[in-house]
């Protein structure tokens, strides 16, 4: 594609999102329902978001960057970029999200076979399943490859017995993808298998997990003899390994980005306001020295997500790994709410006051101690930094 | 006085723990949250703990109280702190009583000083105007108006004042520090509107109105700023063995997973970086039990650089126990995120506390300042 | 521009490489601190300096430079940065020569500019007179007397002052920063007298004493205390590169080491404490790498914040250097303390750059300021 | 020894020692060379040592509290306690300085023979023979067990080949206490012997050892072919690690005392004077917010220390262990320096100006980064409070 096709195609498509895309739609989103996540119990929150979403199904963009035969729009890298550009300039909403685009798919695609692809894809653009994931186990952390959810092969179907835990919106979702142990006799990361599952089948339940900040969207997913054929496998048995690895990768980025800080309001915005200026610099300056060195690293870390990708532009193989942006981004974030919270004292701790959105910046800070641990914990970062990158050895 | 308990103060501590362990474990307070309790603490608990003396600690012996002191009593907030039980003990006797003690005229001290060591008075301290702690910003006024005070303002974060008969208020008869006074408010009075909030650690804390609320000059406390200063002291040093005690029962939780807790097939307590991070975590916790049994003692031992050490204090135990809590979710993992988990209460209870009467960044900024720097 | 070396500089970079590592590598620098060489450096080793162009990189092509700009620059101070070879790079091309392209006349561009640039002159920036950097802090005075002007003052931390043939002194010709302006001395000049001092980095900075100096009017240099406020901005970054070299290769010589000792039978690269310790220091690189880059395009592409990522690019690498110097030693352990090891040259390069031009305090300070808190 | 019997010793005590130690002796000790250290080569450095050294000596008090058979002043706890506390009340120097008072002493007394302390003590009272300490090997730092140098039985006699490193004074020292290893097949503890060598020996040598501060006290002592007498075997063959052991924990009581700001200037009067105040308060506040937290630590630290003494009177096991010292103390001080210096600007970088007496802080400065190395690393300090205070297991 030429510059001249480029240009006419960015023009096109800048027309069609103009005249196509509500203006309820280019809102800044505000919370979670503000997506159609689809699914078979999916609704859509008002006119606007289904218009949007038939809107663009019709031209495949629900997942512009899959290939015309599973309902994608066939876009080539260039276009699906330039789209992406006219709709964050815009401000347009994803008119679908969920974890069957930015998880499965990714994994079907480089793991499936063409009938698995055939079924499962077209499902995922067109919203009419919603997929959730079971990895972690109870016993299984950061130890992951130590899972113990098993799957008998009973001949003609596997047998499940296990549980899972953090399933995001496990009681939401219609499916779900899951490692399981397929073969207990061997080495930990072999012996385990990438099973889609049915959570309509007999024996599958969920609990809702409730977290230290309060309500959230995981659960427990349980399974007692649930029976799932065979066709339900992806990859070889056995070998479901490296399809976790590799979309562990994949989540471990998402994570990462928290540490950016995509807020309007800096933190040095909410010191000022709480606590105020004497003689130009603020007032409490044990608080000042610690927002000064937070502020610092933030910015830095930014440069260091532009410096990255600035160097894969280039090819060039840059230090900079997910790694250290998933331990360090999250470090950071953490940081940040203690600040916040420190900064804006009392009236923050308050749980039942409209005026702070119910504790709302109490609670975020409590939740952001999870992200150190969830996507693989900050010790895993640092073992991964050590031992890959920096070539020590093992124990 | 060496910085060891003698053997009165250890009796007690360990009385103490049995009585929190099996009256007041942690599901107790787990269970008034579940059930939205309207009281926010267990009346029937805290007669016991008036039974066994806790309320009167602090009161001279001519008051009802037992006059062990503030080791004593720092004793037992320690331990309260490793359970978490919700009492008044805090707002009645750390706050309200101290300021009796050292603020209160004869007749105040004699009739209120028994009640409160009796269990009958709830009494809540309400000082806070601001979201931020700040002992000389007082916009909350007392006009002198013939034998009377008319009250006038709003206070924050009054600890238990939903539930309290009176409240010592600060307020303003005239500008400077010598104007801030203090003065008892009963909470039948007209003009005084009291809202109870739910705090972080599910405690409570009001914020009360005052609109010409109408006081009698007996109502109004013998002692002003200068008092006031010595309780904010006091205070301060109270709350900070609490959270020695809910830094030491996180950590001593925290090793006992990482000595439970397999991975990659063995025990997580095995990995030098969590070792070294559990050392340099009992570090901070001996570091903070020196200098909480040092700024109690000097509390009853009247020394001059009571502020010094409350800062001191203060400002330690604030960062251990931030310390602590972060890293005990951190090392649990997953599971410590859960509220089935008891990490979730330590952690809401410590930030509070870190809050009231001043963070750590403000205590240490007074200790640069008293030190002249 | 993206964060990225072009071709161009990406060349230069690897000709530098092999330049030091085979030319200047630090037992170099060693004998010429262990035989307590007069000048301080090697004049020939300089030459071969100039040859490369190393003196030009930043110095307009119609001055006899190359104008590569101060990313190039960037480049050949990090590579120095890790063999520590002594030479007037900083004092005459970073710092006075940027001096000349900001706030020189036409006239004295066109003399001096292409004189630095073949290594024929050296020239020192006078500027602090304090124990710590302070820009607006000018005691040293110009009093103009008809065609002339009269220095009078000292300046100390004067750096290659007792090689330098001019020096560029700062001086306060009236109040306020309006007043402070920059002037070429000539080191024959009487009432000028200068005292080499030995660094903790056995480098050469100096003390100057100036009594009545008289300056021509053409000797005052047409830029004032603006230029010399991006002049200090644009010393930071390129000392920031410098310790960044200094960061990388104390971090990689450290590592190494972790892969081949052994203790208690195995190597203390495996020790999980150890390896967190490093990957934290890796990130820290990482991160420095990444500021360091962007203020030095900063300079080249003339954006308005170069201040802001001065300070950023100063502060974090003073915290870096600390850092790793520190870790490199702790990590050597015993041996890492002996002068036989290479990690006092790289200790003490550090803490000399961390003050020159500010410390991590000062720009963290700053940052804070320009930020408007 | 009642109150009163206390209250006699102690007024004798005073009067002899006003009476007998010369005025210069009771000036604060300023350089090594103001301690008498004894040895063959033992110079005084000015007449009043010799004096203040002969009349402590003859009462005994060069070793207080060590047997009158020894030579020593056979003085009981109390009484030696009192002594002390009349010495530093009138600031008395110690007599004579010496490593075998403080550990060779105190180990011969527990593991060796009635012969070899006949023999030895009396030498170390008298200050005839000055000690050195010959423990550390170039390939054992903190795997101090795994030592190398070795010492062969060949019949009536040790031969001994090998190297030490980091003794201190072994270039002034007469004799030195080692540890050698006599066992090459067993585990690694086992194996090793303490044994006493004549440093006039053929075949020792020393080289002296410079550090990145400048020239330093430790010199690494050789061994080749060293011929040393049986009867110089300090307990058990082989079971030198216990008499080791048991001199380390010697060893790191004295250094962890470091963390003690012991210097009449508190930092934060080094920084009022170099950056001074505005408005009340230290100009520089990022400084500002350090130095409090470090004076903070340091204020804890003390308490810490006079907390551990008194539940040791009182009997109680205190959690605070020496190595919480070391590691603390020797933490606390590199901070100091570091901050000391960054307060202190760049004339304090001058190395050749007596002003700053030719770089001194920059020099201790540099020299604190020994303190969490030397008498067992900061590392080995947080794994004994690991293993042995809080129990967690070995990997």
């Amino acid at each position: 594609m030429n510059k001249e096709e480029q240009d006419i195609f960015r023009a096109e498509t800048r027309a069609w999102l103009e005249s196509n895309c509500p203006r309820s739609m280019r809102e800044k989103v505000q919370e979670e329902s503000d997506y159609y996540w689809g699914g078979k119990n999916g609704t859509f929150k008002n006119e606007d978001q289904k218009i949007w979403f038939e809107r663009m199904l019709a031209k495949g963009w629900t997942v512009p960057y899959w290939h015309k035969k599973y309902g994608g729009g066939g876009l080539s890298a260039i276009e699906n970029k330039i789209l992406n550009e006219e709709m964050a300039s815009l401000g347009c909403r994803k008119p679908l999200f969920s974890f069957g685009i930015s998880m499965l798919g990714p994994a079907l695609q480089k793991f499936a076979t063409e009938e698995q692809k055939d079924k499962y894809l077209p499902e995922i653009v067109k919203g009419e399943i919603r997929w959730c994931q079971g990895y972690s186990e109870p016993n299984a952390g950061s130890d992951l490859a130590g899972l113990q959810c098993r799957a008998d092969d009973m001949g003609d179907y596997f047998l499940v017995n296990g549980s899972k835990i953090w399933t995001s919106y496990g009681n939401k979702a219609d499916w779900i993808f899951c490692l399981v142990r397929t073969d207990f006799g061997s080495k930990k990361q072999r012996g385990i298998s990438f099973l889609l599952i049915d959570m309509a089948t007999e024996g599958v339940s969920t609990r809702p997990i409730k977290l230290i900040s309060g309500k959230s969207p995981f659960t427990e997913t349980f399974f007692n003899n649930v029976r799932v054929p065979k066709e339900n496998l992806v990859g070889e048995l056995n070998m479901g390994w490296s399809i976790a690895k590799y979309l562990l990768t994949h989540e471990r980025q998402m994570i990462g980005d928290m540490g950016k800080n995509d807020e309007q309001v800096k933190t040095h915005n909410i010191a000022i306001e709480h606590i105020g200026l004497q003689n130009g610099i603020l007032a409490d300056t044990i608080l000042r020295t610690e927002l000064a060195q937070h502020e610092m690293n933030e910015a830095i870390f930014e440069m260091t997500i532009e410096r990255a990708i600035d160097e894969a532009k280039a090819g060039n193989n840059s230090g900079a790994t997910s790694s250290l942006f998933k331990y360090y981004g999250t470090e950071l974030n953490m940081e940040r709410m203690e600040l916040q919270l420190a900064l804006s004292g009392n009236q923050e701790l308050v749980m039942d006051n409209p005026a702070n959105q119910n504790g709302l910046l109490a609670n975020a800070m409590l939740r952001s101690k999870g992200n150190s641990i969830e996507g693989g914990t900050s010790e895993i970062q640092l073992n991964i930094i050590a031992k890959n990158i920096l070539g020590l050895p093992n124990n | 006085m060496a910085l060891v308990l003698n053997e009165e103060q250890v009796l007690l501590k360990s009385s103490a723990v049995d009585f929190f362990n099996s009256k007041a474990p942690l599901e107790a307070f787990r269970k008034l949250r579940d059930e939205n309790n309207p009281v926010g603490f267990d009346r029937s608990l805290y007669a016991e703990m008036v039974e066994l003396g806790f309320a009167g600690l602090i009161i001279p012996e001519n008051r009802g109280g037992f006059d062990f002191g503030y080791v004593a009593l720092g004793q037992i907030l320690e331990v309260n702190g490793r359970t978490l039980a919700a009492s008044p003990l805090i707002s009645s006797v750390l706050l309200s009583a101290t300021v009796l003690n050292l603020a209160g005229t004869e007749e105040q001290k004699s009739t209120l000083l028994p009640l409160i060591a009796s269990g009958e008075l709830l009494l809540s301290l309400a000082h806070e105007e601001n979201t931020l702690h700040n002992p000389t910003r007082v916009n909350c006024t007392a006009t002198k108006e013939g034998e009377h005070y008319k009250l006038n303002g709003s206070k924050v974060f009054v600890l238990d004042v939903h539930v309290a008969n009176k409240i010592i208020v600060v307020a303003r008869t005239s500008e400077g520090n010598e104007g801030i006074r203090l003065f008892l408010v009963d909470v039948q009075s007209p003009g005084l509107s009291i809202h109870r909030t739910q705090m972080l650690d599910n405690r409570n804390a009001g914020n009360i109105s005052l609109e010409h609320v109408i006081i009698s000059e007996s109502d109004k406390l013998a002692g002003g700023f200068d008092e006031l200063c010595r309780v904010y002291d006091i205070a301060a040093i109270g709350l900070a063995a609490e959270m020695l005690g809910i830094a030491q029962e996180a950590f001593e939780r925290t090793i006992s997973y990482l000595k439970e807790r397999k991975q990659f097939g063995v025990s997580i307590g095995s990995f030098q970086a969590l070792q070294h991070r559990a050392a340099k975590m009992f570090i901070e916790i001996e570091l903070s039990k020196s200098v909480v049994i040092k700024a109690l003692t000097a509390i009853d031992e009247n020394w001059v650089n009571l502020s010094e050490l409350a800062s001191l204090a203060k400002s330690k135990l604030g960062q251990t126990v931030k310390l602590v809590t972060n890293e005990a979710i951190q090392m649990h993992g997953g599971i410590g995120m859960t509220d089935d988990m008891d990490f979730g209460f330590f952690i809401k209870r410590a930030r509070v506390l870190q809050q009231t009467m001043g963070d750590y960044n403000y205590h240490l900024d007074r200790y640069a300042s008293l030190n002249g720097y």
